[in-house]
């Protein structure tokens, strides 16, 4: 299996996704850069938290059209597992990739803490090394991580089961506590918080290490099958 | 801004010099050094270089006695950033900068900015920049527009260094009546990088070319530094056109692409230098100055943001996200095409010369041609005759503090802005970024784990005006003496200090004696912690309307981890451990909290300062520590004892049973020098055969419970209903 | 050329944050008068063409790049300058 | 009752970063025609009032919350509705 993880101009947590998903958890991968128009011979995309293009407009805005970006959805229209976690998640939702969007917090200030999660479907490539409603503490570092879904679109997610992790302390505004959710075929997920930051025990703890082995663990029956 | 120029004989009968903040006897020194009347962009680098921000004219007396060197220090104050040795082929580069008067004027870009600069100090050393740590003063008066400074002060320093990636993992937030008119911003970054990567800002060589990339030059910001260097008017509205505004994201592939030269381009790179103070004069003349060259710009080549810039307003400008380069002949296009593959526009502007002549060259005309010394080295230096401050001749008499309410006093305490916990506002800074940060803002000092190592570093930025106005030189050396505190514990051994000099109007003879004096008491202290000051910045001038702040030197000190298991934490860890005090506690009460508290002032003289008891007791705990016998430490400072228990208790809302000879008033004496330390049972032997009577044992962590039973009076609560108050205070003030 | 004049607004389901804030502080301050706020954002921009040709064009960038369709809603104006 | 339209923008001496990563995004996908993007805030205000009330408070409104006038100008125009 090998991972890629993309990185955007201006983008600052792909070394530590890096790190997580490769130092960590074990796993081969490389950063691959935006500019790049490939994903040839990756059976995993990361798409990383931070900022990109500075991003100014709107969170992932400009980041849509880096020419990277129609090989991702290529990538994910063949089934293969993408993962944006923070502006990857945000990026994600404007390149239309996953329904709804990431609006302000409703307090308008950028929030830092760990955050207590539940893992509400322990059934996806994401979240399968999960107990079915296990508790875990991620943290979380945004200023636009409320999610916002139109009433239809809600109702669907939740029909679907997309919803992956939700906050047991809603700390943004986000419709349904939705922390995390995977597009309808499952195999494209975004969350708003940071597991790659939760791996390493002298950092503070390891519940997001889970995220990674999930994936390698899905990826191990199905190795190059998104080729 | 003149529309026409004056010509130099105007420029001399008319004086525009003046508006600029030079002083008549300063330009004619220039002119007759010079030969002839300078012009009129001659005149304007003399009045940004010859400013205090640029010059130091008068601080440079005071830095003089600065203790700057020791066996590790590899480079101290001069350059951009000053750098220490920490082992295994690594150093550790740090330096603190302040951004107040443009806070003041604009607190959301100025604090953006200020975040900005002092990380390009940083990576044009070539280190990769790992932390920052923010140290903000503002009034106590939480009218609209204080909070709305607070407010946008702390969302600016966010919002850069979210936006770049770098840490914010330590800082503080101080709460004074000094600060109402003049709030402080401080900022200061930590690097890493290999030893033998270091650079220095220099352009050497003939021929060589120098290098102009990142963000165009604008209006923005025109002589700001000769602002920086003048008082407030209260009445003045004209210094808003100096706002500048931060792009975090030109910033993040500007890092980037100047630590691919410093590291993939030894072979090409002579020197490199951020543009801060004084723009683009500023960093060539000190490039050309310091490797003893000459240098000729030509000002047509600069990328403009507006059409029409005069060449005044091209070197002036402090247009922010630019970077000057030395690059040797030959070399140029390699640069220019790293720089085009990260999408930043970089141009070949001048050369390196023969000589020490300084040249510019505007639409084909020489505009400027003068001795690049003019502008550096020549400018005078100042002292004022030094004068004892009317309330330090006469102090008040000591402060004795009648407790009727223990309950209730202690709550008022743990709600006082300077006490309650400041998480509603760091936590709006992004503390994690990177993922090496062991300890976030919370605890005594950041801890950043680094990378490839087996260390850790450990930050702390600290400052107490309201006890250096009490007594400048004993408060200076507390300051260094706490800085240090924090990061001994967390297990770290102090390295070495940055600062930043928040400071009055230096030509008043009490600014300056609290200058001198409190240089006096740094000076003992850091050589006491063996913590040399390796690079710093100094911001006088705090004034509006003729009233000057608290003497308020900021100190930021960074420490080294040997040992990445051997990290401590504040917080209490389980109920059964047991609770020591090390350190003496006396009665005293000038100064403290307690005494805002109970009269709205801090008076009187300062006591229970002990610098050689201070390095004792520091010493043992670091031992301690070190020998895996302590599981959670913190040093006592504002609020003493009463507010220390309660920041360990709060995390996991445990309680503390306690038996104590301490009188009440004790329990919020601010005796220097102190620390709380627990122990796990099965370590109570070993600790105390190496504490001995150093540390006394004060009770044993609980559950919940708070009890606690002094010498004249007990308490009896629940942990859960202090730190109630402590979280949650500030943030109901500031709402 | 053509002026394009852009709004960019939150469709009117979707809770504006920004202007919360700014109707609870008119209404702490006393300003009772004022009965609602919305808050978006302008855009003016410079284009060579033919009419239909940058008419077409705004409504791209409107549609992929200034507004999140998502949550918001756009209009333009094109003027001949 | 007056809808004032409140139109906020940077001054020309101020960097615009938001504009600058909107011209560079554009000029990268060889949109060549896009000769300036400017980036602004729009606001709708509804309040209830005489005109010249309502005009000072608008004013006063704009000056001290909506922009910051260190570095932005701001002009609205009253509507009766
Ligand atoms: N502006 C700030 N930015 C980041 N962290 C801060 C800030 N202000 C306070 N903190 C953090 O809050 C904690 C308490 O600060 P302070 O009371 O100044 O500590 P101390 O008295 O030990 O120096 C520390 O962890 C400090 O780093
Ligand atoms: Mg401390």
């Amino acid at each position: 299996m090998k991972a890629a993880v993309l990185t955007f101009p201006g983008s600052n947590c792909d070394d530590d996704l890096l790190w997580a998903v490769k130092d960590i958890a074990g796993a081969d991968a490389e950063l691959v850069s935006a500019k790049s128009e490939s994903l040839e011979g990756f059976d995993l995309v990361l798409v990383p938290g931070g900022f990109s293009y500075g991003d100014y407009l709107r969170s992932g805005a400009i980041a849509k059209f880096a020419p990277i970006m129609t090989a991702l959805k290529n990538f994910a229209d063949n089934g293969g597992y993408v993962l944006g976690i923070c502006n990857g998640f945000q990026i994600l939702t404007e390149a239309g990739l996953l329904p709804g969007a990431l609006q302000w917090n409703t307090s308008l200030e950028f929030i830092c803490e760990p955050e207590p999660l539940k893992v509400v479907n322990n059934r996806t490539a994401f979240s399968n090394q999960y107990a079915q409603n296990q508790a875990i503490t991620l943290p979380i570092a945004h200023g636009e991580g409320n999610y916002y879904a139109d009433a239809d679109t809600l109702s669907e997610i939740e029909a679907n089961n997309q919803v992956v992790f939700r906050y047991a302390d809603n700390p943004n505004g986000s419709l349904n506590d939705i922390a995390g959710l995977t597009n309808k075929a499952g195999n494209v997920l975004g969350m708003m918080p940071h597991p790659e930051r939760a791996v390493e025990a002298l950092l503070g703890g390891t519940d997001g290490l889970g995220v990674f082995q999930s994936l390698i663990a899905a990826t191990k029956g199905a190795a190059h099958a998104a080729n | 801004m003149l529309q026409t120029e004056l010509t130099p004989e105007q420029i001399r009968d008319q004086k525009p010099y003046l508006q600029l903040g030079l002083t008549e006897a300063e330009y004619n020194l220039f002119a007759e050094r010079l030969g002839r009347l300078p012009n009129y962009t001659e005149m304007g680098l003399q009045s940004g270089m010859w400013s205090e921000h640029c010059s130091y004219k008068y601080s440079k007396p005071i830095l003089k006695t600065f203790w700057t060197k020791n066996d590790r220090v590899l480079m101290g104050p001069g350059e951009g950033a000053g750098v220490i040795r920490i082992g295994e082929g690594k150093a550790v580069v740090f330096k603190a900068e302040s951004h107040n008067h443009p806070s003041a004027v604009e607190p959301y870009e100025g604090a953006a900015t200020g975040i900005g600069g002092i990380i390009r100090d940083i990576f044009s050393i070539g280190a990769k920049p790992v932390a920052s740590l923010d140290a903000l003063a503002f009034g106590d008066e939480f009218d609209a527009h204080n909070k709305n400074l607070i407010d946008q002060v702390v969302a600016g320093i966010g919002g850069y260094g979210n936006a770049i990636g770098i840490p914010t993992v330590a800082g503080e937030v101080q709460f004074d009546p000094g600060y109402q008119k003049n709030p402080l911003v401080n900022a200061m970054t930590v690097g890493v990088m290999d030893e033998k990567d270091i650079q220095k800002g220099k352009a050497a060589g003939v021929g060589n070319a120098i290098i102009y990339v990142g963000a165009k030059t604008g209006r923005d910001g025109i002589n700001g530094a000769s602002f920086a260097s003048a008082e407030f008017s209260d009445a003045e509205d004209a210094d808003r056109s100096a706002v500048q505004v931060g792009d975090p994201f030109m910033e993040k592939l500007l890092t980037d692409a100047c630590l691919e030269v410093t590291h993939d381009h030894k072979d090409a790179l002579v020197g490199i230098q951020d543009m801060g103070a004084a723009g683009l004069v500023s960093s060539s003349a000190e490039m050309a100055s310091k490797a003893g060259y000459g240098m000729t710009m030509d000002l047509d080549l600069i990328p403009q943001r507006e059409p029409g810039m005069t060449p005044f307003e091209i070197m002036l400008s402090e247009s922010q996200e630019r970077m000057l380069l030395c690059i040797r002949a030959g070399h140029e296009q390699e640069i220019l095409d790293l720089f085009k593959g990260y999408d930043l526009d970089a141009v070949v502007c001048g050369r390196v010369e023969d000589g020490h002549q300084y040249r510019l060259l505007h639409h084909g005309e020489v505009v400027c041609d003068i001795p690049v010394s003019l502008l550096t080295d020549d400018v005078p230096t100042y002292t004022t005759v030094p004068e004892k401050p009317e309330r330090l001749k006469n102090p008040a008499p000591d402060f004795e503090p009648v407790i009727e309410d223990l309950a209730a006093t202690y709550k008022q305490l743990l709600a006082m802005p300077n006490i309650a916990s400041k998480r509603s506002l760091y936590r709006r800074y992004d503390a994690q970024v990177q993922t090496n940060t062991v300890i976030a803002p919370g605890g005594d000092a950041g801890v950043i784990r680094v990378r490839d190592t087996h260390k850790a570093l450990a930050m702390t930025a600290d400052s107490n005006g309201r006890l250096l106005a009490l007594d400048p030189e004993i408060g200076g050396a507390i300051t260094v003496a706490e800085a240090a505190r924090n990061l001994v514990a967390t297990g770290a051994e102090p390295l070495g200090i940055t600062d930043c000099l928040n400071y009055g109007d230096p030509s008043k003879p009490e600014v300056y004696y609290e200058l001198q004096q409190s240089a006096k008491g740094i000076v003992a202290a850091t050589k006491k912690f063996n913590t040399p000051v390796i690079s710093g910045n100094v911001s006088l001038y705090n004034e509006t309307d003729h009233h000057g702040i608290h003497p308020t030197p900021m100190i930021g000190m960074v420490g080294l981890i040997e040992d990445l298991t051997a990290i401590t934490t504040v917080d209490f860890k389980q109920a059964g451990d047991i609770v020591y005090l090390a350190g003496n506690t006396g009665d005293d009460y000038n100064g403290s909290s307690l005494q805002y508290l109970q009269t709205g002032a801090y008076a009187g003289r300062l006591t229970g300062f002990d610098l050689e008891a201070e390095k004792q007791t520091q010493d043992l705990v670091l031992t301690l520590i070190r020998e895996h016998l302590v599981n959670a430490a913190h040093d006592l400072s504002d609020g003493g004892l009463a507010a220390a228990i309660v920041e360990m208790g709060a995390k996991r809302e445990l309680g503390l049973i306690a038996d104590t000879t301490l009188t009440t008033t004790q329990l919020f004496s601010e005796t220097q020098g102190r620390f709380l330390l627990t122990v796990k049972p099965e370590d109570q032997a070993a600790f105390e055969a190496i504490a001995k009577d150093q540390a006394v044992q004060l009770g044993v962590v609980s559950t919940g419970d708070f009890d606690l039973k002094l010498a004249d009076g007990e308490l009896n609560t629940q942990m859960s209903q202090l730190t109630t108050i402590y979280s949650e205070a500030l943030a109901c003030a500031l709402k | 050329m053509f002026k394009a004049k852009i709004y960019v607004n939150y469709k009117p389901s979707v809770l504006d944050p920004k202007a919360e804030v700014i109707k609870n502080t008119l209404s702490r301050l006393g300003q009772t008068n004022v009965k609602d706020v919305t808050v978006g954002k302008y855009f003016e921009v410079l284009l060579e063409g033919d009419r239909d040709a940058v008419d077409q064009q705004v409504d791209a960038l409107c549609d992929q790049m200034l507004a999140n369709v998502n949550m918001e809603a756009y209009r333009y104006s094109l003027e001949e300058v």
